[in-house]
């Protein structure tokens, strides 16, 4: 029972560590990718490369001033930043970034715990990421932060069902809702060869639930002037733009997990223990890279233009898919 | 350890809803309930019933509840409590008679609680897990209740939209 | 493992802090979260015998629950929303007539 | 398809952009040279170790912006030089008004574009600021 927990604590102090380390360096890859895709350099400064930048961005924001509007909502106001982070930081807790492994004589397995809902536990921890960002907006008493979360709250709502649709189609095929069973159903063919479709349908609506660009309408700088987080400033806006990036993280994780097999090589390709965590770690860096590719790519959307994409076009090709797939597995069992 | 966390979450799940009687403001209520909620998933999942606390956190505090707050910042009715709520003899009666139900409640617990064991034991849980035994059930037994919980869901959402559209 | 009565007298709690709730409280949206409160009590002592007496149905009815929830959820906002256009009130002593 | 082939159009163009030399000048240590036209800083210049302006107050006249001052002197033997001569250059637009006035060519707009300071006052180039410059 001690060891158990001794493990599990220092699994968890070790996860967060490295999880809150991998946010800080996103934000520096992202500011490098997005400025070489721009044809320029990024931040190259601080540090050979620029890699002590994030470090000077943390300590630039725990120095700053932190105001609270006159008006706003004071508890509202301080918690927002809280329950923004919190959930984002909570849904690493049943990622596997990797198979076992041996130390000291005990099998240690690489995830914080294993939950045979851990897909559940997702949608639900998503479902309350939402609080962070639509009290934000609210608490801080300004027009445009007010609209900032409404959009949010709309968006994420719709985007909600979708990405659940999706994720049922790959239900279906892996037959659990245990993250490394679904894992583990994919050594031959990942799933996003067998699941083309929802692959594409949960990018896409993966995207719109995290407020990325192209769908990051609560932000918006154009319009909204930043959106739910305008009044925010030193500690507080840090939290929200943390809490923006574990999401991404684990958004990429996720898909690493459901879609592309986790830590196994396509094909049938035997991975040796050894290659598993990296092969893991490179998928992941993929999808970030993409994710951060994209986002200099392409322009945000219109609101309506994404409310119409979500309820008129990703709500039935998921629903479409689920059909599909369900004969399809139905024909072949 | 079990009982002292759950005991932590009863003692945030019974603040919420004191919050929710107590806060002036809407939002503030709508916060403490949303705690309450997720306290009460977490008292499921310590009755092992993981299902149930992933569409606790699911359906009710990431969907109605952020329905219910994106009405209440919809409507901006931030500020219409502030004028005094009288304590009249019926609210005064009715909070009484409320004390008196909790009490009626809590007698049959002295009494026991009598009913026919389900199958869902340890070992059945350890093999199929819950949600599958669940949703085995659901699928098969209780086949009818369910399609006609989804008709319900659909009037609903016909309801909401037929109600709440300026025009059709 | 909990003590079954722990659970059922915590549901008993919230379920009475939500019929108090409906009768003191005056704002419409704040009566229809007294309302899931309520629903949620309920849930609680399901989830309780459920786990109790090792049976399933407690679960399901859970669910049944979360769905009425949900679309009640759904419809009552929808009314708050007509309310509040048609007579700028949320308050439940303002809509007591029965003719507009 | 209609919908999805020009999104990877995008997506390809951004890639190819990304693989591609950045053309930003890493300032201090790579300068950019400015044009053989650039007017930057002002100078007085000077022949025989003595400033060829005879303070006869043109530019004072022309300068649209107001930024010179000129104060003038005579030596004992007769000649008059500019006993203060002050350019405001944080006010200046740089338009070479003077120097085209000047009918004794002693001032000049050079390429020098790197001049920064703390205060307002050490913007208020002085003669021998100018002069040295």
């Amino acid at each position: 029972m001690l060891d158990f927990l001794i493990e599990s604590i220092l699994k968890v102090l070790v996860v967060f560590g490295v999880l809150l380390f991998v946010v800080a360096y996103t934000t520096w890859l992202e500011r490098r990718v997005l400025g070489r895709i721009q044809v320029r350099h990024g931040p190259n400064r601080v540090g050979f490369q620029g890699l002590l930048q994030p470090l000077a961005d943390g300590l630039k924001g725990f120095f700053k001033e932190d105001i609270v509007p006159a008006n706003a909502d004071k508890i509202v106001y301080v918690l927002a930043p809280v329950l923004s982070i919190v959930p984002a930081l909570m849904i690493v807790a049943v990622i596997p970034f990797g198979d076992s492994f041996q130390l000291f004589g005990r099998e240690i397995t690489m995830r914080i715990t294993d939950v045979n809902v851990a897909l559940l536990y997702i949608l639900g921890l998503a479902g309350l990421g939402e609080y962070g960002v639509m009290l934000g907006g609210w608490a801080s008493n300004n027009r445009y932060g007010l609209l900032g979360s409404l959009r949010t709250a709309a968006q994420m709502i719709s985007y909600e069902l979708a990405l659940g649709l999706t994720l049922i189609s790959v239900i279906m095929v892996s037959g659990s809702l245990s993250l490394v069973e679904i894992v583990n159903t994919q050594t031959v063919w990942w799933n996003a060869f067998k699941q083309p479709l929802a692959f594409f349908l949960f990018l896409i609506c993966g995207l719109a639930e995290i407020n990325r660009t192209p769908f990051d309408m609560p932000e918006a700088e154009a319009e909204l002037a930043c959106g739910f987080n305008i009044e925010y400033s030193s500690m507080k806006f840090a939290m929200f733009f943390m809490a923006e990036y574990a999401h991404l993280i684990s958004l990429a994780m996720i898909i690493t997990c459901l879609f592309l097999g986790g830590w196994y090589l396509p094909f049938g390709i035997p991975t040796p223990g050894l290659l598993k965590f990296p092969v893991f770690l490179a998928k992941v860096f993929v999808l970030v890279f993409f994710f951060i590719w994209e986002r200099g790519t392409f322009p945000r959307l219109r609101y309506d233009q994404i409310m119409r994409l979500g309820w008129k076009w990703l709500m039935p090709l998921a629903l479409a898919n689920i059909f599909v797939t369900g004969v399809v597995v139905t024909a072949v069992a | 350890m079990t009982l002292a966390i759950f005991f932590v979450f009863a003692a945030f799940a019974v603040l919420g809803g004191i919050g929710v009687l107590l806060a002036r403001n809407p939002i503030h209520s709508a916060l403490s309930l949303v705690g309450t909620m997720v306290s009460l998933a977490g008292i499921y999942l310590l009755h092992h019933a993981e299902f149930i606390f992933a569409i606790q956190l699911m359906v009710y505090a990431g969907a109605i509840m952020t329905l219910i707050v994106f009405v209440i910042m919809l409507l901006d009715v931030r500020h219409e409590e502030a004028e005094t709520e009288r304590l009249g003899f019926a609210k005064v009666f009715g909070m009484v008679l409320a004390g008196l139900m909790v009490v009626v409640l809590l007698v049959p617990l002295a009494a026991g609680l009598t009913g026919k064991p389900g199958g869902m034991t340890e070992e059945v849980l350890a093999r199929v897990g819950s949600v599958e035994f669940l949703s085995e059930k659901l699928f098969t037994t209780y086949l009818l209740p369910f399609e006609i919980a989804s008709v319900l869901l659909l009037v609903g959402l016909v309801g909401a939209v037929a109600l709440a559209k300026k025009r059709l | 493992m909990i003590p079954f009565e722990y659970s059922m007298g915590l549901s008993a709690v919230l379920f009475g802090l939500g019929v108090v709730g409906v009768l003191v409280r005056r704002n419409v949206i704040v009566l229809l979260m007294c309302v899931e409160l309520m629903l949620n009590a309920v849930n609680l002592a399901f989830v309780t015998v459920a786990d109790h007496l090792n049976s399933v149905e407690g679960l399901l009815y859970v669910f049944f629950v979360m769905t009425v929830a949900a679309a009640e959820a759904a419809v009552g906002l929808a009314i708050v929303v007509c309310l509040y256009r048609a007579r700028r009130a949320v308050h439940a002593d303002e809509i007591s007539l029965l003719k507009g | 398809m209609a919908v999805i082939t020009p999104l990877l159009k995008g997506l390809a163009f951004t890639l190819k952009r990304f693989f591609s030399k950045p053309i930003t000048y890493q300032y201090p240590e790579q300068k950019r040279e400015p044009s053989e036209r650039w007017r930057g800083l002002h100078r007085l210049k000077t022949e025989n170790g003595q400033l060829k302006c005879v303070a006869c107050g043109l530019c004072e006249a022309v300068c649209p912006a107001k930024v010179i001052t000129v104060e003038a002197k005579e030596t004992p033997d007769g000649r008059r030089f500019p006993n203060r001569f002050v350019v405001e250059v944080t006010r200046c637009i740089f338009c070479g008004y003077c120097q085209e006035a000047c009918p004794k060519d002693a001032i000049e707009l050079t390429r020098n574009y790197e001049f920064c300071g703390y205060t307002r006052e050490e913007f208020h180039m002085t003669r021998d600021v100018l002069a040295r410059n």
